[in-house]
């Protein structure tokens, strides 16, 4: 315990360098898996290929990914930018089937009520789509913000920075408070995130306040 | 051998020596496949009456959801390398670990497979004179059986592509080639074990894909 | 074609990357620049408030000991008015190479035999200087080696002393004699190292199968040894577990092992001045200091910026 | 003969389905208890079978009070019919109709023998045994469900609105199959719904329940609609609209029944006795709008 109250500086950096690996990817997924989910699901056979091409990436174990990426992108191990994108890609594994799952839950009907009422497809979009799915997205977001915040740890066996570089270190000087300080600010930091990706959601999706119950 | 690493793993895996004997893929694919079935079967003893418990009973619900969301939330990395300073190498302390990671997908499988039951069939059962463990075993288990299964298939596929950190303390599988690749740079290495993984994990999802469709009863699925 | 150059291949694309991160590095905007410094430097007087211009960077590998030798290296010229930059806890050689050898490091503490075999993953063991001397040669233009010092980390055939005591074992050769399977204890790439167990059957005639662990002879490899797991484990030899824990480090006449005496590799911002003072620290720094210090952060948990403080002054080095 | 003696339900949070109330059902007796959601009708029908047990007060059955009963054996004794049946999806409809059977230990084969002949007591096509309930009609699903309910051949039948669920015709088949069940059967019927005509028509004996369970009247059809005890009975049977005040009109030769709004509501049966069914069947004739009614006398059956 007393590692941990001599170290606070040290959690907090690291703390800090994982927020800067997790929080891009967590966005990019979001951001990306829209205009991926709609171009899938305009297809029946290109929504197959989504699910396979999900499943498959997520079958990849993240530190070859992350060792080998460099050669495939041009990045360097050590680079943030690395995991970043190896972050992503798992995040857009399952974030793309759940947003597909998310548009495909909207009824038709009202879509067709809204393109009758004159609703350009655009606004139509985000005004009725992309609300209608909320709930779906939401659930889909927090699942990738839980999974990229535990995930960022396996960086810390190349020595990049983040809380993962507490349990290889502590491993090796044999300090359990060490390792066990990394595991809790990972928990701790990955709940907070989800904590408040549930109180966004009420703020944007007022209608939606109390009817999730949350996924075990 | 090959220039290229994804070229040079093709190379490594075609080597017929690499075939046979203690260390090589068939014996090391076995003890992957073992650990991976033991962590989801001490997980499924764990998860599937806790969630069978709460589904039917909707008891201490907010308890389970929550304890679930913290064992996701948890890095596997970490919790490997505390049990292992705590319990020392081998198999207990990444086994613990796979552990975890499997019981949040069991114990949503299981949890939701009873409450996807119709309120009403569950009542009418239970209006018609089924004890509580009968209305569980013979109406909301077997009507939610896919789903049920469904949470296996997730687990499995988590650990299968987890379970190389058992090489990490001190034990095989697969992970022992991606470390071993890692540490002496030998990619082509990695990468194979790699693949061999990624590989594992798809035959795995697949088959218990097959399960799930296998297990939907028959009589929900519309003619 | 062999393994070898294919590995040359994917490290050229390795350090093509770590070149544009070294270069990241060095602007005060890059969000990693901190994280590197307070990852190792905890509480100490850093002095990166200087121009980068000026400041000597100064890395270490992701290993808490080499972290503790780079701090002294900070510490002392720091003492000499110097300003320096620090980047610690780096993960691997294929990274923080480049990063020297482009200039985005400027001091780094290596081992002799792991640093020679990064350039020619052919060489073949022999005494300090021969491997210290084939060093200035492989080294890169603009990158050199200063003096090494006495103390030294390597790997090592250690075993527990009732084990060797009931087997007679002074040496590596002795295990011929025993009767029984023999397993090591091991990061797993000591399986293809040449001192691995290929090296120990054809230099001793001693047969060893690994038992993998990934923390480089730390804890729990030497608690796989003591709870009679394996019979062997390859524990650097400044690691203060092995005096705790009453192990035997089994002699290698034949001189299997490569050599790891600590050697700084420096870039050629190193002036004399700043070279004399790291001279210093390391003409001081024994076999029995190196374990110490490593004692300090194992056993007392300290950071490396206490530890370094306190055994330079011990030293009256600063 | 089944009891309600002064029971109360009332739930955490202090919710009140029923405040108080008593009542006898005689062995043989077809009662149909009738309100509004919310009037409790359904609570108390589940006190029967220990679906729910009342905060205060006893129902007993034979003079044995079932709080001592265990729930699961005296559910096993009782046949119980539910609104979209209830059946369960995943097994065959032989395999519903045999679950109580076998749940009591009867063998596999004779309760299947049973079954056979309760669907074609019911009304079932044989061919549907191994259907699954998603592969028929609502109607067909609700014989079933009645099959069911009579399979381990029980004393007491507890029906809770059982035909909500199906379209007007079929309900209409539905209840004339269970009054001809009834007459060769004599079960002991609670019959719950919200459809007075419903009631008036399966019902020997009418409850009408105001919200909480308060009995508003109780009685046979004929007593309820000559003697409305108050304001909200008339109401509720439609009394007060005048649609069950009717006259009879000269048309073309026959004599055409009229309610009070001057649409037709029937034809009255000439001395051949041409109307078949009993004085309920004359409430179910004043039921819907009058020319649905009259154009269904005039079918051809």
């Amino acid at each position: 315990m007393s590692w941990v109250l001599d170290n606070l500086d040290v959690i907090a950096g690291y703390t800090g360098a994982h927020l800067v690996q997790a929080l891009p990817p967590i966005l990019l997924a979001f951001v990306l898996s829209l205009p991926l989910a709609k171009l899938a699901n305009s297809r029946g056979w290109l929504r197959t290929g989504v699910t396979t091409t999900s499943g498959l990436m997520y079958a990849i174990p993240s530190l070859p990914l992350f060792v080998l990426l460099p050669g495939l992108i041009g990045t360097g191990v050590r680079s943030p930018l690395n995991i970043v994108v190896a972050l992503t890609l798992y995040g857009l594994a399952l974030m793309v089937p759940t947003a597909s799952d998310g548009f495909r839950s909207v009824s038709r009907d009202v879509l067709g009520s809204a393109t009758a009422q004159g609703y350009a497809p655009a606004a139509r979009f985000l005004a009725v789509e992309l609300p209608l799915a909320g709930p779906v997205l939401l659930g889909g977001v927090r699942v990738v913000a839980v999974s990229t915040i535990s995930l960022v740890t396996v960086g810390g066996v190349l020595g990049v920075p983040s809380l993962g570089m507490l349990f290889v270190d502590g491993v090796r000087r044999g300090i359990v408070a060490e390792i066990a300080a990394g595991v809790v600010a990972t928990a701790a930091l990955a709940l907070l995130t989800d904590a408040l990706l549930v109180m966004l959601g009420r703020l944007l999706m007022p209608w939606h306040r109390g009817r999730e119950a949350g996924r075990p | 051998m090959n220039e290229n690493p994804f070229l040079g793993a093709l190379d490594w895996l075609a080597d017929p020596m690499r075939w046979s004997g203690p260390s090589g893929i068939p014996v090391r694919t076995a003890e992957h496949l073992g650990y991976t079935a033991l962590g989801v079967l001490v997980a499924a003893l764990i998860a599937v009456p806790v969630g069978l418990y709460v589904g039917h009973t909707g008891r201490f619900k907010g308890l389970a959801v929550g304890a679930a969301g913290v064992a996701r939330a948890l890095p596997t990395l970490g919790l490997v390398t505390l049990f292992a300073l705590l319990v020392g190498i081998g198999l207990t302390a990444p086994l613990l670990a796979f552990v975890t990671l499997a019981i949040p997908s069991l114990l949503a499988g299981a949890y939701s497979a009873v409450e996807s039951a119709d309120p009403a069939t569950v009542d009418a059962a239970r209006a018609q004179g089924m004890t509580e463990w009968q209305i569980l075993t013979r109406v909301e288990i077997p009507l939610g059986m896919s789903l049920l299964v469904g949470g296996v298939r997730g687990a499995t596929v988590q650990v299968v592509a987890t379970a190389m950190l058992a090489a990490y303390v001190g034990s095989g599988g697969l992970g022992r080639y991606i470390f071993q690749g890692l540490g002496s740079q030998d990619y082509p290495q990695m990468i194979a074990g790699s693949l061999l993984v990624i590989v594992l994990a798809l035959v795995l999802d697949l088959a218990l894909l097959l399960l799930q469709r296998l297990t939907a009863p028959r009589g929900t699925v519309a003619p | 074609m062999s393994i070898h150059s294919t590995r040359r291949h994917l490290l050229g694309v390795l350090g093509a990357g770590g070149l544009a991160l070294g270069a990241a590095a060095c602007g005060s905007s890059d969000p990693f620049e901190e994280e590197d410094g307070s990852g190792g430097d905890s509480g100490s007087g850093s002095s990166d408030g200087g121009g980068s211009g000026a400041a000597i960077a100064i890395g270490s590998q992701a290993y808490y000991s080499n972290e503790i030798i780079a701090e002294l290296f900070a510490q002392a010229l720091e003492a000499e008015g110097l300003t320096v930059d620090r980047q610690y806890q780096i993960g691997q050689r294929e990274v923080y190479m480049p990063e020297l050898e482009s200039g985005a490091l400027d001091v780094l503490p290596e081992y002799l035999g792991n640093l020679l075999q990064h350039y020619d993953s052919e060489a073949v063991s022999a005494t300090p200087e021969e491997v210290h001397s084939a060093l200035a040669e492989a080294l890169p233009d603009g990158l050199r080696v200063l003096d090494f010092a006495e103390a030294t980390d390597q790997d090592s055939y250690t075993t527990t002393a009732d084990f060797a005591s009931a087997h007679s074992l002074t040496a590596i050769g002795d295990l011929a004699g025993v009767d029984e399977d023999l397993t090591i204890a091991a990061n797993s790439e000591f399986e293809v190292r040449p001192y691995g167990p290929d090296g120990a059957k054809e230099v001793y005639g001693v047969d060893v199968s690994v038992v993998p662990v990934e923390d480089s002879g730390g804890p729990l490899t030497v608690q796989a040894l003591v709870d009679g797991d394996v019979q062997l484990a390859d524990i650097y030899t400044s690691d203060p577990a092995i005096a705790e824990n009453d192990l035997v480090v089994l002699e290698d006449p034949e001189s299997m092992i490569l050599p790891q005496n600590v050697v700084p590799v420096v870039s050629e911002k190193i002036d004399e001045a700043a070279a004399d003072a790291i001279d210093a620290v390391l003409a001081e720094l024994s076999a029995d200091d190196l374990v110490e210090l490593n004692r300090r952060s194992t056993v007392e948990q300290q950071s490396s910026a206490d530890i370094a403080s306190a055994w330079l002054s011990e030293k009256g080095l600063v | 003969m089944i009891g309600f003696e002064n029971v109360r339900k009332e739930y955490p949070g202090g919710t009140v389905a029923v405040e108080d109330f008593s009542l006898e059902i005689a062995s043989h007796e077809a009662v149909a208890l009738v309100g509004t959601s919310g009037s409790g009708k359904t609570t108390l029908m589940r006190m029967i079978n220990r679906m729910v047990d009342p905060t205060a007060g006893r129902v007993h059955i034979d003079d044995e009070d079932v709080a001592a009963m265990d729930p699961v054996v005296l559910r096993r004794s009782i046949g119980y019919v539910m609104q979209a049946s209830g059946l369960l999806p995943h097994r065959t409809v032989l395999d519903n109709i045999t679950t109580v059977p076998v749940l009591r230990g009867t063998a596999k084969g004779e309760a299947r023998e049973r079954a056979r002949t309760l669907m074609d007591t019911v009304g079932l096509d044989p061919d549907l045994a191994d259907r699954y309930p998603a592969q028929l009609s609502g109607g067909q699903q609700q014989r079933v469900g009645v099959a069911r309910g009579l399979a381990a051949d029980p004393n007491i039948l507890l029906m809770d609105e059982p035909f909500g669920a199906v379209d007007p015709i079929v309900r209409d088949e539905l209840q004339g199959e269970l009054q001809r069940l009834q007459r060769e059967l004599r079960k002991t019927i609670v019959f719950v719904t919200h459809d007075i005509d419903e009631a008036f028509r399966i019902g020997d004996r009418v409850a009408i329940l105001r919200p909480g369970g308060r009995i508003a009247q109780v009685g046979t059809p004929q007593e309820i609609l000559a003697d409305p005890t108050d304001d909200f009975v008339a109401s509720f049977v439609g009394a007060d609209r005048g649609a069950r005040t009717l006259h009879v009109e000269h048309v073309d030769g026959r004599d055409v029944v009229v309610d009070a709004d001057g649409r037709a509501a029937g034809v009255l049966a000439g001395a051949d006795g041409r109307l078949g069914d009993g004085g309920a069947a004359d409430g179910d004739a004043a039921a819907g709008p009058g020319a649905e009614a009259l154009a269904t006398e005039e079918r051809p059956r």
